[in-house]
């Protein structure tokens, strides 16, 4: 175990992966130089040269690259300076990369794992700021990961570059920075499916990925003080999803609250919202929540970015709601 | 090319064209569905490039596919029975003719996106290159209409920029869909964009085998040696309409007097007269190929026709690996 | 009122919106000769001489064009030619054109009409059936129109082509051969945001657009033989949404089944089911049924995507199943 | 341009610079956020294309467009509030430096998206040619790094088609983030691609007001003639680093000694040593001008201060018109 950041943990992940399957190779802009935007990719050019390049600034090219070659014997991996700019590439991810499998009958595989970078909280903006994970999530064929921690980035990335299946790795802005404990062995890897139940609690279930995991334990604090009890847990892939922890957890608790950063309309909320009133309607005593940000870009102010991503205060408060408080 | 390739081209092309005609007449009986775009008339350019593969070598193709994946070698059966549904088509059914693919013979799928081929050739590219550092090559087929998709651009701009070996062919033949090459392109020959990205550019009769061979063989050797794209522009004419049902063949948006012009021009024709001239057979050995050639297609059809439907359990297979 | 069919109907509402407003201009690839590929635009070059132009396939290109136009005075008309290509034009759609009103804080207006032509029906595959108006309804910024009949395809489309907002107007293959009663005033138009109750019932409440509400009203009659009695409720426009009416429904009859042909994996079905329980749980009967697509890519074999689309068959069966039979 | 326009133009090119100048101390005060992309060494550029604009000329900028929304002309206060994110910013505060409209002036947007501006360019082209038919025209700017954009190529490639009157101007730098145009970029003169679509292009030193005048005059001519659109690629560099954040602006992706160099081709600086040369102005007079430019700028600082922040209500206005 060490304590290290988000973005190393990543990075940590790729240098493990590229040593142990020469057949990895890794494309996306400008990581090919100190470590990129972001910082995931320190010291890879270094240490495989050849196998860390630099694009130039045509995504539909290179994320159509990434398949072409996924399905010719290389294992991809393509980053994403920011999700915004996939919709330059929507045509080579969802036409081209997630339906290949599948219109070829199975006969070809496409071991393709594309990282993206999500969300708030940098004030930049409407085109810089989005997250699309309900969006990736909506297109069959693809696989979509959303991690919280350093330790959740690193082995779930490390599964994401053994998978034969694309893959799109959604990392968030605001977690490159947050360290956390991360195993050290090589072997070290996170199932895709599997739910992590982050706290226990018994009257009220809060579901949230990504970067609304650690605002979701904060509204939990609160509310712990006012003797409500909440579990929190974060499914951690949304493709595949891990339903009957969820399930489970609200057949316990009878009230649901599912704190997300996208937009709410048609999105992953909304989805677990239709999946557990399907599975557990009888157990549910109050109508399920949904905490987002409002159903407008991403403003650029400060103030206006603060106020629509949704806080500990709001997850809390709509947690009560859910209890009649 | 020698008398026996050229023979086997001959042959190769003569199946392309029977089994498309087939497969027109089928649809029109509604057994074959969907979306079905023929390369008759244009059957050269890719007939040449199939020839000129050496194993490993790779290539992408279009929504205009039928044509090359006969030529490139894939179970004539295995098409038939994908254009008509079945469960034991090249894509099990599930692709129809815009979604074959055929790892085996170096296809990396037919494609229902204009365009679509170009990245996924500059991949194929990467892996051949860079990462398996051989000497294979990679063909792009598009057509002029997808020369203006901005895919195209980005592709080979990549492709030129980390050297990759892929052969972009323009099949332009002077259309998209009811859409005149003049109208949509802003150059007439697609080939001059190639000084935009530094990469050799040529222009060449799509209906001349021979011809064909000879820009193929300059760009092979030149991405052999590892130095990168190439942009081959091959001018022709397709034939029917943009689909089967396309009823505005003549008269809409073409004239008869230019489609009989171009049938004039039949690549199959053209290269049937050198075999002749040239005495690399006679017209009986070339009937005899018109026969083969149509035993195969016919044997294509009944596989088709006997072969069963998918199962529904298909529907939710092969989502993931 | 005239008997005609959708795509003459939409045909005709652009006529008289060009006739209306010489600002109108209309492109998109093929529409300049025999009325495009689906018939649309029939006739109207001829009119309409260097108002209605074929475009090179450069998606990305007229899309951005459109918004271009819209942004500085032209009312613009977009038609693509399947919705699948969209996907070659998202950035323009979504960062560009659905967020610029927005952006620029209300200063900039984006009058611009998108045509797509969405759905299964005719074997051509995954890269020709697609449904995307979930994703589209997800986006802030876009208003997002689904009609079932040429008279709605008239009266939507005429509002659109009034609305000063960015419309994806989303048509279905199927529907274009339809006849329907179609009223003939050039002042014929039919608001955004208003329900059409297609069928009244008591029992059970099916919510359906585009060629499910067919589906769904055939579903109905099947019913009606078992002695159920089901409102058949189409939306018509997912941007903005009905939800009064489609609450005030459920409230009624205690039970909901949505039917749509899109994928269901964070769509609209999700949505609706979302906001349902949110305004009425205490009147919900039963859980609410979602019909759909399967969680797969169109498979091309007309008996796959035959056994894909939802029937009236499996919609009466879901209706079913949320009265316990 | 006659000594008063250059006049002008000098000291609109100061009040980008120092405009910027201040910006980038502010943001690393904290008080601008977000992303901020300097245009300092660049601004000859944008500013001769404002000074030759006619009424109802038009333009589309980039994420680096601070400086193209100083020089149009638009209120320093309204640039200066927006960077604060305040609710009396040119774009009430939503939008960022990245996202500024101002129609008055003709600007089109920046934009966050590389490559962003180049179909709204064409549809600007639409309305004041196909739809108004006027002769005006539309500057569009983007890097070239832009160039390798497929959008930015079906553009050029439909402005071509259309001949809509669309200067396409490419500001190339020689570097997008930290990847350099050599590593990009399969050409080295962007400017020869436009040969790809049958329209004028033309290589320009962009740090040199004089020569990007003539280049532009030709276009513009060109273009209110109704022959269509032209590329000019304007050489040039950025002096900052790709945000104010960015520790690699010397040393990291680039010597200070290229930098420096550089900085000796300052636009400003050659154009006021031309303005002395010539006599237009004496040295006080340029003090003058400086000393003006500077006080626009504090005022714009001042007023982005005291203005407030966008009401809370703000959040969920102006989703639809
Ligand atoms: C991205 C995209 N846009 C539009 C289409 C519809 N479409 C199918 S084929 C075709 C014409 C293609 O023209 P060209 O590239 O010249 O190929 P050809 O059909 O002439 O062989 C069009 C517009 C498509 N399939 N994909
Ligand atoms: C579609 C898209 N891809 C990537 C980016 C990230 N990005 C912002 S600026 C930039 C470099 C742009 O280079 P160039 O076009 O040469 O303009 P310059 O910054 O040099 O002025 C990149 C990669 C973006 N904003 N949009
Ligand atoms: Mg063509
Ligand atoms: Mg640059």
């Amino acid at each position: 175990m060490a304590l290290i950041k988000y973005s190393i943990a990543i990075r940590d992940a790729i240098a493990e992966e590229m040593r142990r399957d020469p057949k990895l190779f890794f494309m996306g802009e400008d990581i090919a130089k100190f470590g990129g935007v972001f910082g995931c990719s320190l010291n890879l050019p270094e240490e495989f040269p050849g196998r860390v390049l630099s694009t130039p600034i045509s995504e539909a090219a290179f994320v159509g690259a990434g398949m072409g070659a996924a399905i010719t014997g290389t294992h991809t991996l393509v980053e994403l300076q920011y999700v915004d700019f996939i919709l330059c590439a929507m045509d080579q991810l969802i036409n081209q990369t997630a339906k290949t499998h599948y219109m070829s009958n199975g006969t070809v595989k496409v071991p393709y794992t594309l990282r993206v970078q999500q969300g708030c909280g940098r004030g930049n903006g409407a085109q810089h700021a989005q997250c699309f994970e309900s969006l990736f999530a909506g297109i069959p064929g693809l696989k979509v990961v959303c991690p919280s921690t350093p330790a959740d980035a690193k082995g779930l990335l490390k599964t994401a570059l053994r998978d034969e299946n694309p893959v799109v790795f959604c990392e968030h802005k605001m977690l490159y920075a947050v360290r956390g404990e991360v195993p050290d062995s090589p072997d070290f890897t996170i199932p895709f499916g599997v739910a992590d139940i982050r706290r226990e609690g018994t009257d009220v279930t809060i579901i949230a990925t990504s970067y609304m995991v650690q605002r979701a334990l904060d509204a939990a604090s609160l509310l712990e003080a006012e003797g409500i009890s909440a579990e929190v847990i974060d499914p951690r892939t949304i493709v595949p999803l891990d339903m009957e922890t969820l399930a489970a957890s609200v057949r316990k608790t009878g009230r649901c609250v599912i704190a997300q950063e996208a937009q709410p309309f048609c999105s992953f909320g909304g989805e677990i919202a239709y999946e557990l009133q399907q599975q557990v309607f009888r157990y549910l005593d109050a109508p399920i929540e949904r905490v987002s940000t409002a159903q407008v870009p991403m403003p650029y102010s400060r103030k206006l970015e603060t106020l629509n991503v949704p806080t500990a205060d709001r997850i809390a408060a709509a947690a009560r709601k859910t209890l009649w408080r | 090319m020698n008398p026996k390739e050229i023979l086997g081209l001959y042959e190769n092309m003569l199946l392309s064209r029977r089994f498309e005609q087939k497969a027109d007449e089928l649809y029109k009986e509604g057994l074959v569905t969907g979306s079905l775009h023929l390369y008759i008339g244009e059957e050269a350019i890719g007939a040449v490039a199939m020839l000129m593969r050496e194993e490993g070598d790779l290539f992408t193709s279009t929504h205009r596919g039928v044509g090359h994946t006969v030529l490139c070698g894939c179970d004539p059966n295995l098409i038939m029975a994908e254009l008509f549904g079945k469960a034991t088509g090249i894509s099990g059914g599930k692709g129809g003719s815009m979604h074959m693919f055929d790892q085996a013979h170096g296809l990396l799928g037919t494609n229902g996106i204009v365009g679509g081929g170009t990245s996924l050739a500059c991949g194929a590219g990467i892996t051949l290159k860079l990462v398996n550092h051989t000497d294979r090559v990679v063909f792009c087929f598009l057509g002029e209409g997808a020369s203006n998709e901005g895919v195209t651009h980005e592709s080979m701009n990549l492709a030129a920029v980390w050297k990759l070996p892929v052969i972009f062919v323009v099949e332009n033949n002077g259309y998209e869909v009811f859409t005149t090459a003049q109208e949509s392109c802003s150059v007439e020959d697609i080939a001059v964009r190639a000084a935009g990205y530094g990469i050799p550019g040529a222009v060449v009769d799509g209906n001349d085998a021979l011809k064909l061979e000879k820009a193929y063989r300059k760009a092979i050797d030149h991405a052999r040696r590892g130095e990168g794209p190439s942009l081959i522009e091959a001018k022709t004419y397709r034939w029917s309409g943009h689909w089967p049902g396309d009823a505005y063949s003549y008269g809409g948006y073409r004239s008869k007097e230019e489609v009989d012009e171009w049938k004039a021009r039949c690549p199959i024709l053209r290269l049937g007269k050198l075999i002749l001239e040239k005495g690399y057979a006679t017209g009986e050995e070339l009937d005899a190929i018109s026969r083969r050639v149509d035993r195969r297609v016919e044997e294509s059809v009944a596989f088709a026709m006997a072969s069963p439907d998918p199962d529904d359990g298909g529907l939710l297979q092969n989502l993931f690996a």
